[in-house]
């Protein structure tokens, strides 16, 4: 079984790749930090533990500046390789422009020792594409499939007036720093709509009508490519539960088109597509 | 499912085989129809002609009766009762001052909804052909069949909605269903003449001569109806046509649901097939049914 | 800073009437960058252009907005006037205070205060608009005809004249259309093969005009100017290259009872025929569902008997791709049939049978009784036994002004052709005696109604007015029960012969075939105008026109002289040597454009596509959306699946739409 | 048609923005202006070339400033004059009233319909609809607090304190 | 600096100030959330046992994240602007660490460096700041490495800390401090002697090393160009660092407009962001992520104190806790300058 930082050397040795980006030790108990890995002694410093919650698919985006001639190594966990899908998808980068190491993974915990809401519902465990497999095949996972959306439940029972409540108290609190935007690798563009000036569709300040319109705008726009890797979330230092707004975005994506975010890497965008038969029991 | 039963004035006087051929179908299809308590004359066709509130008022008691008696439909065999039924379910839904003087007449609520069906429709909507098709045990092989709709069944057609009125076929198909041929004719959706037959039997002796006269050129051995007042225009003055215009009128006229009986294997005096004016047995015996 | 000039009309009554147009001048006077304001009672004449653009001047004005009609009616009238001045014209908008406003509420109040709301939306909207210059696109000089009855024949003709290329689609194998059918043609009894034939002969032989017939239009892409068409020629199973027409194989052919669709089902025609004698191209057609050897392999008769073997079983449909820069649509109509299997919410007639008897046939196959090419070579003899009819009855308004059937329009040339059917019938059956049961006669076109009156007075039609209720057989006869209202009295006529005037109702497949070109059509699916008296042969659609009973029942000399105006205006368009159009084409800001492609998979012309940037040692830099502003029709799609906002519309910008947005509800 | 009595005063008088598309509805809603049909006159229309352009950010904008009730309305499935405009308007909406009925907006508050260029009566009578809806939903209240918090402009006293011309 | 023994429990204390007619701070757990909010009883407040310091810093009260600096309007054809006056109302913020109250005493000086930003000081002067010392420091805390210490009163009015015997004292070092100590003397009678630091000695012993800032600066003088920086692009450029950090003062002036009236909003912005330095060219001097981290360094080491002689870091750790990347400014701090930074 060859181990993480077995292949991370071989191909630094070999320069297959020109740098391998894994996890390593953190400067807080429970918290780990990314690492670029260029050379073969620095890949000893390779890690995967239960802490490795960090999706590093973000790194592999234009801004970084990561991607050259030569590919780019990256570990992966299985959620992690469902958003490199999405990145090729959306011609950010090319399949044979990074190289896959896939560990296996059974759940990831953040810094506090809890474990993150979308391992509990994960039956994959392993990346279905990779290029190499550090660690063994976990025998696939029974998980009951309604736990995906389960969270979502609470919100049908209450009324629209009582969704308006929770969802205002917690963008209240929100002091728009864009963490959440700048942890989540499908955020990749440029100069975000936010910033736009001419004209303005979302106030920059921290009134809870600016906040509203930036996390209406921002689960929208992810609504059809997030494939739920909940780094918003962890990111988001004022606790504002922003994972349901991308899983309520899958779950109404999944219902009304069966599309599933990051499964292939060539399908089509479910919203730069659409069916003829596509539902309008709405439309009067 | 019960229905509740709207049987009308003639189905307990001169259209009383067309009540027992239809209790006796229904329980043999076990359709259970429960006639509806302290029903009242429905005015039928001079009603609404002499007053217009009240042609729609007694009709809609019967309707919140069969409301208050917990019928969510009611089954009316009778054209007249049906189109009557129907008018006042229409008129009322569609006026809010209608609405208003019929709930100041009858002294109850307006807001009821109860579903209108004539006995055809029960047998094609509820029990469905495709069952029907089954249950028929003696078929009626060689009879053939002059299927009459009279205008009351059909017209107005925005109220009525039971079949096409320039084209119904619903008779037929239920004829064709018994094994029995239902011949294309032109004068099924011709009118009888209907109350006329007291005051202008003149007109009555015509209209109804040229229905059956063209029954009988379309080769129909009987007339099935589906309203007593045409059974009797039609069975009733076959003696008087003949003897008007000089020729022999022996055309049995049945209703519908007799017919439906006696493909079902009821016996044909408990369907009342005696108490014809026109006697059926010699065509039908010709036709060995009996 | 914008100075703004607003004029308010009051068009007459139309919008003074309910809207205070002095009150929505002051208003808008008030406004921050409007500098002049006036309203005036008609904007559009002359004098009101002419105001327009002397305060242009006067005032110097960077932005003028009429309030008055629809866009959609004076927006180019306004912005021509507009173009004379040095602003450009679109600097002009229209606050639609008429159609949208006065004329559709009736409290003054209320909607005085609507036009001043959408005066400043749009004067706020003008202010961000930008000076566009339209965008010039080549014309491919050469017009599409889909249809080959009479319009279409025309309208090919007349473009052809114009020594402009033409191309002419026919669905069936032969051109003629509706009118080859006819014996003779009212109001002066020419008969239609005279006069059709020459016009086919030369469509065929024209050496602008390329015909396809037994060809449909399988797909239409692109815009005015650039229609890229795709035909499917159906296979003939006969090489039309080679066949010289001789007719052996439709003599040897087995098969004879097949019902022949030009006869209309009273004459019978081979399996391998030609609609008509005088068929072009004069070169048969095999029917595939009824062909023997397509059947069960065997017979090949036809191609036994053909001395030049242009018989070819193994054919296929075969698809060619043109390039058009206009499309004239002359498909033409159907005859409304009065059986039971009706589409599109029309009912048949129960009350005459349903079209199952034999003796009651509907008009035009009257004409082909009538005709000398007909099943009975123009003898009238009853379909059911041949006999000559003594007595026929005819039926006008059979479906057509019968909101009960469906349609409630007037077929319009019914009344003209029962006519002459009566004096036809009377010339051939001289003892034989015509009913006419009619509603209202209308007979409005030139000698017209002297027609009627000749056929009434001189050949002796019994008009009745009235309605009939019903039609049934009794023996021999066909027993007509009908009103004669005039006279009070119910009639009733023993018939040997009923014929029914049924309604012209659109061609049932017209459907598919105006999405592909993306026309409107009404309820009864035909094709609608860009405006019923300015535009009758123009569509919404640019580059594409209508002439014909497709457009909306009309007769032969109506549909010719609309097939003229169509090719006129098919000339006018392509003789410029390039197009002005709509500037109104998106754009790229490749600064903030991510690559991620999402607007190339949606723009509906595949006007966008990747670009890649690289320095100039050739390394790649980043890829962007690329938008073609040739093939870009601006419909925004691409605007809204742009996430990062990188793409805006020239003329409904996002900042002109936000600001109107934004000065909604002051 | 459906003659409507404006006499009747309401105390609350929703507003409306109608975002509709060139080719169909708008030119719907001109036919309904030319056959005088009469609707009520809360309704804004603003034209866009097709139902494609109408993105989610109008909506948001419209509630902020000040809508009571937004509709979107555009051509029939395959009736669109660009082809597919309003199949992708389709596609995105659908998702798009659940997010914001996720968050608590009242989705009756957003409407869609696809209404073509020759039904001006279904225009007429959709504007009278939507309004009455709006109108018995009340001033969009949530929206207006949120909204007032984010721009807490006070009236400036009446003497002017710095004259600067525009 | 006055001494003086308070006869009651902490929560005494805060029922006592919530008794006069100041508006009090202090932190909370609201929604899942700590940070510093209003209170109306004393039972809301999260004891200093309870919470070591909130995520969100008490900088927000005195210096807002979106606040309204003038209006205008336009009448017709005039433009009007009108001016924004900020409520003199007093309160008091307690519950304040020692790193937290010092990053006041640090920001006030730039806030009244040239322009006396009236915004900032009508609220800072009419605030009373009481600090509690802390007795647990955790790993990620390095105040010491600022001359502040777990029971340092910089900055403060008036400092808690507990004797050995876990009574509690006030140490008052500001005027303001006096008088709010006046208004409450009933909890306050009199002075006492300092009952000593034992508690605090030992919590500094489990802290990190104080860092050798001499010698940061000197690294950061030298180092513009090194290739140490490239260890941040893993740097997400969120603004967390910025907006958690009590001594982070940038912002950024907006206007809102609606249709003819507006308003000047300040909000909070951070030198993480690429807009912060994007000019209108479409140039960006700090177009990479590792560079604008870096700025957040010489910020905090070098630039604010050459010109004020005090670090702009209080060393209270939440930038440390809250990076998504674990990014750690004391270990980059270290590890530039060369030293090994023991954590």
């Amino acid at each position: 079984m060859e181990t993480l930082q077995n292949i991370a050397q071989g191909l630094l040795e070999r320069g297959d790749v020109s740098m391998v980006i894994g996890y390593t030790p953190g400067t807080i108990p429970g918290k780990t930090k990314t690492i670029f890995a260029r050379t073969p002694e620095a890949a000893q410093k390779l890690t995967f533990n239960e802490n490795c919650v960090n999706n590093l698919s973000i790194y592999l985006t234009r801004q970084y500046g990561n991607i050259g001639e030569k590919p780019v190594a990256l570990v992966v966990k299985a959620c992690d390789a469902r958003t490199v899908n999405v990145l090729i998808q959306e011609n950010q980068l090319k399949r044979e422009q990074v190289y896959l190491i896939a560990v296996p993974c059974n759940g990831v915990k953040d810094e506090h020792g809890v474990e993150q809401g979308k391992c509990k519902s994960c039956a994959q465990r392993v990346p279905k594409d990779y290029d190499a497999l550090a660690g063994e095949t976990p025998a696939p996972v029974e998980i009951d499939p309604t736990l995906r959306f389960k969270a979502l439940e609470q919100f049908d029972a209450m009324s629209p007036d009582e969704r308006w409540e929770f969802w205002m108290k917690e963008f209240e609190k929100c002091v728009k720093c864009y963490a959440c935007r700048q942890a989540c690798p499908l955020c990749y563009c440029e100069r975000c709509i936010t910033d736009k000036t001419t004209p303005r569709w979302i106030e920059p300040d921290t009134s809870t009508a600016a906040n509203l319109s930036w996390h209406i705008t921002r689960a929208f726009h992810l609504a059809g490519r997030c494939i739920g890797c909940g780094e918003c979330e962890r990111a988001c230092h004022q606790n504002i539960p922003l994972g349901l707004l991308n899983r309520k975005m899958a779950k109404e994506v999944f219902d009304n088109f069966g599309y599933r975010a990051g499964e292939s890497a060539e399908a089509k965008p479910v919203f730069a597509d659409f069916r003829y038969d596509d539902k309008e029991e709405f439309i009067r | 499912m019960n229905y509740g039963y709207f049987p009308g004035c003639s189905l307990h006087a001169t259209a009383k085989e067309f009540n027992d051929s239809t209790k006796l179908v229904c329980d043999k299809l076990d359709l259970e129809l429960k006639e509806i308590d302290k029903w009242i004359c429905c005015g039928a066709t001079p009603a609404h002609t002499t007053n217009q509130e009240l042609g729609i008022a007694l009709p809609f008691a019967n309707l919140q009766l069969a409301a208050d008696q917990g019928f969510d439909t009611v089954v009316a065999p009778c054209a007249a009762c049906f189109n009557r039924l129907r008018s006042a379910d229409f008129e009322v839904k569609h006026s809010g001052y209608t609405a208003e003087r019929v709930g100041y007449i009858t002294g109850s609520r307006t807001d009821i909804n109860v579903r209108i069906l004539h006995i055809i429709q029960l047998f094609r909507d509820e029990y469905g052909y495709s069952r029907l098709k089954e249950v028929f045990s003696k078929p009626l092989k060689g009879l053939k069949v002059a299927n009459y709709y009279g205008c009351l069944l059909l017209r107005p057609s925005l109220v009525m909605k039971l079949d096409d009125p320039e084209n119904p076929v619903i008779m037929d198909e239920l004829t064709n269903l018994t094994g029995a041929e239902s011949v294309p004719w032109a004068f099924k959706t011709e009118c009888c003449g209907a109350s006329l037959a007291i005051p202008e039997t003149e007109i009555v002796l015509d209209l109804s001569k040229k229905i059956i006269d063209s029954a009988k050129n379309a080769g129909a051995d009987v007339i099935a109806v589906a309203c007593p007042l045409c059974h009797a225009n039609l069975d009733m003055r076959q003696k008087q046509i003949g003897k008007k215009f000089g020729a022999d009128y022996s055309t049995p006229v049945l209703y519908i649901t007799q017919l439906l009986g006696l493909a079902l294997g009821i016996d044909p005096s408990k369907l009342g097939l005696d108490s014809h004016l026109v006697d059926p047995y010699p065509v039908l015996r010709a036709k060995n049914i009996l | 800073m914008a100075r703004i000039g607003v004029f308010v009309c009051h068009c007459g009554e139309n919008i003074g009437r309910t809207v205070d147009c002095s009150v929505v001048a002051k208003e808008s006077a008030k406004l921050r960058d409007v500098v002049y304001s006036v309203d005036y009672k008609y904007m559009c004449s002359d004098p009101g252009q002419i105001m327009v653009k002397d305060a242009i001047k006067k005032h110097n004005l960077t932005g003028v907005v009429i309030a008055s009609c629809s866009p959609l009616m004076h927006e180019k009238t306004f912005r021509r006037a507009v173009q004379e001045t040095e602003l450009s014209p679109f600097l002009c908008e229209m606050a639609n205070i008429r159609e949208q406003c006065s004329w559709v509420h009736e409290d003054k109040v209320l909607a005085t205060k609507k036009a001043v709301d959408l005066v400043r939306l749009m004067v706020e909207k003008v202010k961000r608009n930008t000076p566009l210059e339209p965008i010039r696109i080549p014309v491919t000089k050469r017009a599409l005809v889909i249809g080959g009855g009479i319009a279409g024949i025309q309208a090919a003709l007349d473009i052809a004249d114009g020594n402009q290329e033409v191309v002419m689609v026919e669905k069936s194998p032969s051109i003629g259309g509706h009118m080859a059918q006819l014996s003779e043609t009212f109001p002066t009894l020419d008969c239609s093969q005279c006069i059709l034939t020459p016009k086919m002969v030369s469509a065929n032989s024209h050496k602008n005009i390329k015909l396809y017939t037994y060809t449909e239009v399988e797909s239409v892409t692109g815009y005015i100017g650039n229609f890229d068409v795709t035909l499917r020629k159906k296979a003939r199973y006969v090489d039309d290259s080679i066949c010289s027409g001789c007719g052996i194989c439709q003599e040897k052919c087995p098969q004879k009872k097949i019902s022949s669709e030009f006869n209309t089902g009273l004459g019978k025609r081979p399996a391998i025929y030609i609609p008509f004698p005088q068929a072009v191209p004069n070169i048969p057609v095999i029917d595939k569902e009824r062909c023997t050897y397509f059947k069960n392999g065997k017979c090949k008769a036809c191609e036994k008997f053909c001395d030049r073997n242009a018989i070819k079983f193994d054919q296929t449909d075969e698809f060619i791709n043109i390039k058009v820069g206009a499309i004239v649509v002359a498909t033409g109509y159907e005859m409304y049939n009065i059986g039971k299997n009706n589409k599109n919410g029309i009912k048949g007639y129960g009350e005459y049978g349903c079209g199952e008897d034999p003796d009651i046939i509907d008009s035009l196959q009257f004409e082909r009784l009538l005709s000398a090419s007909g099943p009975t070579f123009g003898e009238v003899k009853r379909p059911s036994d041949g006999k000559v009819p003594e007595t026929v009855v005819f039926l006008q308004c059979v479906g057509s002004r019968d909101k009960a059937k469906g349609m409630e329009y007037c077929s319009k040339i019914c009344c003209m052709y029962t006519a002459k059917h009566t004096m036809l019938y009377k010339h051939k059956v001289h003892h034989g005696q015509a009913f006419v049961f009619y509603l209202d006669i209308r007979a409005g076109g030139k000698n017209y109604d002297e027609f009627v009156r000749r056929a009434i007075e001189e050949d002796g039609a019994i008009y009745l007015r009235g309605r009939v209720s019903k039609i049934y057989r009794e023996g021999d006869k066909l027993i007509v029960k009908g009103a004669d209202t005039l006279s009070g009295s119910q009639v009733e006529i023993a018939a040997d012969l009923v014929v029914l005037a049924t309604a012209i109702t659109a061609q049932p497949d017209i459907v598919p075939l105006a999405q592909k070109l993306g026309v409107g059509y009404d309820k009864y699916h035909f094709l609608s105008e860009a405006h019923p008296k300015l535009k009758p042969v123009e569509t919404n659609s640019a580059g594409i026109f209508l002439a014909g009973a497709c457009q909306a029942p009309k007769d032969i000399p109506e549909s010719v002289a609309q097939a003229s105006a169509a090719a006129a205006k098919v000339l006018g368009l392509c003789s410029a040597t390039e197009l002005e159009r709509e500037p109104y084409v998106a754009k790229v800001y490749e600064s903030t454009c991510a690559g991620c492609g999402f607007c190339i998979e949606a723009c509906p012309y595949k006007a966008i596509d990747n670009k890649a940037i690289v320095n100039r040692q050739g390394k790649l830099i980043k890829n962007v959306a690329y938008i073609n502003q040739g093939l870009c029709q601006g419909c925004g799609t691409c605007l809204s699946v742009c996430r990062s906002k990188s793409i805006d519309l020239a003329g409904f910008t996002d900042e002109q739409i936000f600001s109107e947005i934004n000065s909604l509800f002051v | 048609m459906s003659q409507h009595k404006e006499t009747i005063k309401h105390d609350f008088e929703p507003n409306i923005v109608a975002f509709v598309c060139n080719w169909c509805t708008y030119t719907g809603a001109d036919l309904a202006g030319t056959s005088r049909l009469k609707y009520e006159p809360n309704v804004r229309i603003i034209r866009l070339p097709c139902t494609g352009r109408i993105d989610y950010n109008l909506l948001l904008k419209a509630f902020e400033s000040g809508a009571d009730g937004v509709l979107v309305s555009g051509c029939h499935p395959n009736d669109c004059h660009y082809n597919l405009g309003n199949f992708h308007a389709r596609r995105r909406f659908t998702v798009f009233r659940q997010l914001l009925d996720f968050v608590g907006i009242d989705i009756r508050r957003i409407q869609f319909a696809w209404v073509s260029a020759a039904e001006g009566a279904k225009w007429a009578q959709l504007v009278t609809q939507v309004t009455n809806e709006v109108r018995e939903l009340g001033p969009f209240t949530n929206y207006k607090r949120i909204s007032e918090l984010s721009f807490p402009y006070k009236e400036l006293e009446p003497e002017p304190l710095e004259e600067v011309t525009a | 600096m006055k001494i003086f023994k308070i006869t009651g429990t902490y929560k005494d204390l805060v029922e006592t100030l919530l008794s006069l007619d100041y508006k009090v701070i202090a932190p909370v757990n609201r929604n899942k959330l700590t940070r510093f909010d209003f209170i109306n009883s004393a039972d809301e407040v999260l004891s200093p046992d309870e919470v070591l310091n909130t995520v969100r810093p008490a900088k927000e009260h005195l210096f807002p994240m979106t606040e309204t600096v003038a209006r205008f309007s336009y009448e017709g054809k005039k433009l009007r602007i009108g001016d924004v006056e900020v409520p003199e109302e007093k309160s008091v913020i307690i519950g304040l660490r020692p790193c937290d109250a010092a990053a006041f005493d640090a920001i006030d000086k730039i806030f009244s460096y040239v322009y006396q930003d009236k915004f900032y000081l009508t609220r800072r002067n009419n605030t009373t700041l009481i600090s509690v010392a802390c007795e647990h420091p955790d790993n990620a805390c390095f105040c010491t490495s600022f001359g502040i210490s777990p029971d340092s009163a910089k900055g403060s009015d008036i400092l808690l800390k507990k004797s050995k015997d876990s009574s509690l004292f006030a140490f008052i070092s500001t005027e303001r401090g006096e008088d709010l100590a006046r208004t409450i003397n009933n909890i306050i009678p009199e002075e006492q002697p300092d009952p000593g630091r034992d508690l605090y000695e030992a919590a500094e012993k489990n802290m990190r090393a104080p860092l050798d800032l001499p010698k940061i600066k000197e690294a950061l003088n030298t180092n513009f160009e090194s290739e140490y920086w490239n260890e941040f692009s893993r740097c997400l450029g969120c603004g967390s660092c910025a907006y958690l950090c009590p001594t982070c003062h940038c912002f950024d002036i907006v206007d809102e407009v609606r249709y003819d009236k507006g308003i000047r909003k300040k909000n909070w912005d951070a030198c993480q962001f690429p807009l912060f330095t994007l000019h209108a060219s479409g140039h960006n001097p700090r177009d990479a992520q590792n560079k604008r981290y870096r700025q957040r360094l010489m910020h905090k080491f070098k630039y604010y104190h050459d010109r004020f002689d005090t670090h702009l870091c209080t060393g209270c750790g939440r930038c440390i806790r809250e990076c998504p990347v674990n990014i750690d400014i004391y270990e980059a701090a270290a590890e530039l300058c060369g030293c090994e930074a023991n954590i």
